[in-house]
């Protein structure tokens, strides 16, 4: 059992999933640079938070064209775990992975804060250590976590319970718009989404910043406790 | 410039700065008359950004030794061991000039030259603080400019990837054409590991690493050291644009190549830019150099010499590097997709020599440039606004709703929560932050290690306008301080100097009892200061800032498991350890009822010393839970701190004596704690540190009883006023 | 030559910058503006050629990296 | 009527973004580039008007707001 924490120039969450990966989560993980053109002998990939290229075109928009990732496709066709962190949930809109994209924050500033997720009603192997419509918090970090995506789109979302994690108010419940519960506006509260076949996951909130004690949180662990859980079954 | 390379004349001189007896003593030395593009060389190297030539003779009283001291003030950033082989490496920066040009981009470059100045150590930068002062929320530009410079210091360091963990922002009329931006960066490295900017071994080769060079910048550092006025703004194309993403690039291209044997020694082109390197590399090690300008990347055509060797673009560093690595070199600078042009080598004749087109363009030698420059022991004379104010009996006021003057001073911007700010910074990248904005003093953790590290920012600006040199002193306090209310023992400071222009006299009064006041504390602490920097020349049309010495200091925690607790429970009880003199002047309280007089209350070290005591002995004994030092606000706004953070209402009193003078009086020495109140009270006795209960932490009423009529509020009033009086203020 | 690839927001998605900059201006009195849509624009300097095939690699630049469909559109500007 | 104002960062500031989305157009195969700067372009809908009053109108909109003149200039296009 292996998993790739694929490393953009820009990037700089990467020595954090690798951190929890490997210290926290008990998941081997590598990095492996963008140019290459091989993820071989991995059975996972992670794309972490950063700026790759700097985010000077659009989020995640050049690091698409960058040589991995026709592996990191090849992986998330295979059926194996995708994880989009922040930056890396916007490569993943850019290469269509995922649908949708994500627009520049409601009030157009950067938001490093706590934010209240609900783990919604889908199968995602992330979150199998989740109880549904348990309120998490994990903090966000960044200027474009606005989802959005077309009314069609959306439906196929919802119908195919393919919304993971949810903005919500500490109690739980949504506030769509411009409420401080969803704090850069994303349609629907939508704060990650998988592909249809649930093995590829995006997600603006961080949940590396969140797993361990001393850090002041621990509710992002369990997901890549179900990570390693799902890769053992398969291993 | 049309003619780079025709005799300077006097006139030449002068638009670059230099006076004219330094234009006299240029030339005497040389024996010649410089070109164009030396004497542009000599004005930057002796301009007061680059040289000290006004602060030096007074910066030698500043303590810079001690035990773990690895590299005092003269690099590009301090040094200091923490133990189990790992060292702290940090600095802190001015950019108030270009930041009030430009907010976005001038505070966006502050953090990136400073990165530079700790990463080119070979250290990779973990956390950044910036102190901030802005004029009067309704000066004009004020709210562009705290939009743009927030914004700015985020875009940098969020891309960057260093998290910014926290600094100060205040708020004063004395800044409203002359804001402040002071910039810290802390880094974190291996002994081993440290790189110097040495230009040692003749015959090495020298090499040019990062982004191209431009026109941009040029005369950034003589603008540093001039004062403000229409004849400034014309200069704005100087400013520069920022590219945090090329220089994360050269950060990890640095770290890579410096796992390898190939560098002798490398520096940052901040400043000056390719002069100051190249000059300050080979004179720290007795060496000289000779560039062929023709190799420099340039990102324009038709750059001449003077252009070329005075660029401030930024993400670029010069770089010696051994013999025989050439390949190693171009490799990794290849991979990271950033420039590295061979651009020289090291000689032994203490001489820079540069060629352009064939020319000699340059030939100087380094040592009157380097280590030779003027040295100025300017007048002084104190200022005789002091005379008006330094009265002796203590400002009196009368309150008739203490509970309302609580209120009004928490939503004060200067006061009110700075989460607006710091929202904005990604506090949190690289997962070591475990106190963030907010509290007294950031912790972060070390990884691999239980230690942790602990850094905070202060000044009272209101404090050194009144008597700088106590006022310096109160600031040395005040961080040490903050950084053992989260269980960290001082180690070592940076500052950042501000103070108006140098040329008159009751502003070098400011800056020698400032640096004295500050000599004295730190002596009085053992903590040595390690790197600074000295920003003059902050007037503007002839009126000078406050006086505003900021003291960085860095704390080190020996053991993670014995810090604050994030939480406390209801029915705590919150005691006030230490006492100290208590006075009106200075106060916020005062200040914003219009008064700003009278004379500081004293500091009394030993008292300080023996509450930062208790304070870390209370944490590793597991007898203290939390403390928040009680400072700006005095007594009452400290409580409603505690209040606000605990989420609950507060029941207690305050000490006898006149309510205005106990709630809102200002001082030094004392602390709020929440803990096992046998052995706090056990731990106080042995220390002979006064600790005496105020009240309990519960409910949702914040209630005071004081001499006089209580101060009556509600947990939801502080928390309404504290939390929105800052967007009220901006108009966010 | 130089072409000019512009891109803006398609109508459909919210334009929150837009929607400043329009506060901005009726604050500062342009109370005429009616409506502000924020864009990028790409100044593209590339070889003198025949101005149909430069354009059709310029549309395809556009095309695959300077636009993103599912939020954007271009127009090419000479 | 639209009127569009295009604001570029001055020719000798450096333009990180365009940097990027040239090495990126490269590295993509669109080898011929040889330079791109990336700014911004504002279009703006005001009332119909004479073309010369708009236009010195938007002109004052752009110089006080739209571009900052310490890094850039603006160029008004119909
Ligand atoms: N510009 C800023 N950037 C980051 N954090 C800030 C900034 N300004 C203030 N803060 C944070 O807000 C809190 C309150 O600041 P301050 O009133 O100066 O605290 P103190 O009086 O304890 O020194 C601190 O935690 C500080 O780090
Ligand atoms: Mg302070």
């Amino acid at each position: 059992m292996k998993a790739a924490v694929v490393v953009f120039p820009g990037s700089n969450c990467d020595h954090d999933i690798h951190h929890v990966l490997n210290e926290v989560a008990g998941v081997p993980a590598e990095y492996v640079w963008h140019g290459e053109s091989s993820l071989a002998g991995y059975d996972a990939a992670v794309l972490p938070g950063g700026f790759s290229y700097g985010d000077y075109l659009r989020c995640g928009a050049i690091a698409r064209f960058s040589p991995i990732m026709p592996e990191v496709e090849r992986l998330a066709r295979e059926g194996r775990p995708v994880l989009g962190i922040c930056n890396g949930f916007q490569v993943l809109t850019e290469c269509h992975l995922l649908p949708g994209a994500l627009l520049r924050n409601r009030k157009l500033k950067f938001l490093c804060q706590d934010v209240h997720l609900r783990v919604e009603p889908s199968a995602s192997l992330y979150a199998a250590k989740y109880r549904k419509g348990e309120v998490l918090r994990i903090p966000i970090a960044h200027m474009d976590g606005n989802y959005f995506c077309d009314p069609d789109t959306l439906r196929e979302l919802e119908e195919g319970k393919r919304v993971v994690f949810r903005y919500v108010r500490p109690d739980g419940t949504r506030e769509d718009g411009d409420g401080t519960a969803n704090p850069n506006g994303a349609l629907a509260s939508i704060a990650g989404i998988m592909n249809k076949e649930g093995n590829v996951l995006g997600m603006m909130p961080h949940p590396e910043r969140v797993s361990e004690a001393a850090l002041g949180g621990t509710d992002g662990r369990r997901l890549f406790q179900a990570l390693k859980k799902f890769l053992e079954g398969r291993a | 410039m049309t003619d780079a390379l025709r005799p300077g004349t006097l006139p030449d001189a002068r638009s670059f700065g230099l006076k004219e007896e330094e234009f006299d003593r240029i030339v005497a030395r040389l024996g010649r008359t410089p070109n164009l593009t030396e004497l542009g060389i000599f004005a930057v190297l002796w301009s007061e950004h680059c040289s000290y030539k006004s602060s030096r003779i007074h910066l030698k009283k500043l303590p810079t030794k001690g035990k773990r001291v690895l590299q005092g003030p003269g690099e590009n950033a301090g040094v200091v061991d923490i133990g189990q082989g790992l060292c702290v490496v940090f600095k802190m920066e001015s950019h108030n000039h270009p930041s009030f040009i430009e907010p976005f981009q001038g505070a966006a470059t502050g953090v990136g030259g400073i990165l530079r100045d700790v990463f080119t150590m070979g250290a990779r930068p973990i956390a950044c603080l910036d102190s901030l002062r802005f004029g009067a929320p309704d000066a004009p530009r004020m709210q562009y400019l705290v939009d743009g410079v927030v914004a700015g210091i985020g875009f940098y360091g969020n891309c960057f990837g260093v998290p910014t963990v926290g600094g100060e922002t205040t708020f004063f009329e004395a800044y409203n054409e002359n804001i402040l931006v002071n910039a810290f960066t802390l880094g974190l490295a291996r002994h081993e590991d440290l790189f110097f900017g040495r230009a040692s071994g003749a015959g090495n080769p020298v090499y040019y690493v990062g982004s191209k060079t431009g026109k941009d910048g040029i005369h950034g550092a003589t603008m540093a050291s001039e004062e403000f006025s229409d004849a400034t703004e014309e200069k704005r194309p100087t400013v520069q644009v920022g590219d945090p993403f090329t220089e994360k690039l050269l950060l990890e291209a640095l770290l890579e190549l410096m796992k390898t044997d190939a560098i002798e020694g490398i520096q940052d082109m901040g400043a000056a830019g390719l002069t100051s390197s190249s000059f300050e590399m080979a004179g720290r090690a007795g060496t000289g150099m000779r560039l062929d300008l023709d190799q420099v990347p340039l990102r324009e055509t038709g750059m001449t010499p003077y252009e070329i060797m005075l660029s401030e673009s930024q993400e670029r560093m010069l770089l010696v590097a051994r013999h025989g690595h050439d390949a190693t070199i171009a490799r990794i600078f290849h991979k990271w997709g950033l420039d590295a042009s061979l651009i020289g080598e090291v000689t032994g004749d203490g001489r820079m020599v540069c060629t352009w087109k064939g020319k000699t363009v340059v030939d100087l030698p380094i040592a009157p440039l380097a280590q030779d420059a003027p040295l100025y022991d300017r007048p002084r004379r104190r200022p005789s606004y002091l005379r008006k104010v330094t009265v002796e009996a203590d400002a009196k006021a009368d309150s008739a709703d203490l509970g309302g003057d609580l209120l009004d001073l928490l939503e004060h911007p200067n006061f009110a929560s700075k989460r607006w700010v710091w929202r904005q910074y990604d506090h949190q990248v690289r997962t070591n932050t475990v106190i963030g904005p907010g509290l007294d003093a950031a912790l972060l953790r070390v990884k691999g290690t239980r230690m942790g590290v602990a850094m905070t920012s202060d000044v009272n600006p209101l404090y050194c306008y009144l008597d700088p040199r106590e006022g310096t002193r109160f600031a040395v306090a005040e961080a040490a301080r903050n950084l053992a209310c989260v269980g960290a023992q001082g180690i070592g400071v940076t500052d950042c100097l501000n103070f108006g222009n140098p040329e008159k006299p009751e502003v070098m009064w400011q800056f020698k009892e400032a640096v004295e006041g500050m000599a004295s504390a730190l002596k009085a602490f053992k903590i040595p200061v390690v790197s600074g920097n000295v920003s003059l020349y902050n007037d503007t049309e002839g009126r000078s800032i406050w006086p505003t010495p900021t003291v960085a200091m860095v704390g080190l925690v020996k053991d993670m498991r014995r810090v604050p607790e994030r939480e406390l429970p209801e029915g705590a009880r919150v005691l006030l350890a230490g006492d100290g003199e208590v006075r009106l002047a200075g106060s916020q309280y005062l200040y914003h009822k219009g008064t700003l007089v009278g004379r500081l209350p004293k500091l009394d070290l030993k008292m300080e010393r023996k509450l930062q005591k208790f304070l870390l002995k209370g944490y590793a004994k597991r007898a203290l839970r939390f403390a928040h030092d009680v400072s700006e606000g005095g007594l009452a706004a400290a409580l409603a701190e505690v209040a606000l953070f605990a989420g609950m209402g507060f029941d207690g009193s305050v000490p006898g004596g006149d309510p205005v003078l106990q709630c809102f009086g200002e001082g030094g020495g004392r602390a709020l704690v929440v803990g096992e109140e046998e052995a706090l009270a056990a731990l106080a006795r042995a220390l002979d540190l006064p600790l005496r209960p105020l009240g309990v932490l519960g409910g949702e009423a914040f209630r005071l009883s004081t001499g006089g009529a209580p101060l009556e509020t509600t947990l939801d009033a502080l928390q309404r006023r504290f939390e929105g009086g800052f967007k009220k203020a901006m108009r966010a | 030559m130089q072409l000019k690839v512009q891109v803006f927001l398609k109508a459909a998605v919210l334009d929150p910058q837009g929607k400043a900059v329009l506060g901005s201006l009726h604050s500062m009195g342009f109370t005429e503006v009616g409506d502000v849509r924020v864009g990028k624009v790409f100044s593209i300097q590339v070889p003198d050629g025949d101005p149909e095939t430069v354009k059709l690699r310029v549309e395809q630049m556009a095309a695959k990296l300077l636009c993103n469909p599912v939020i954007e559109e271009f127009a090419i500007l000479p």
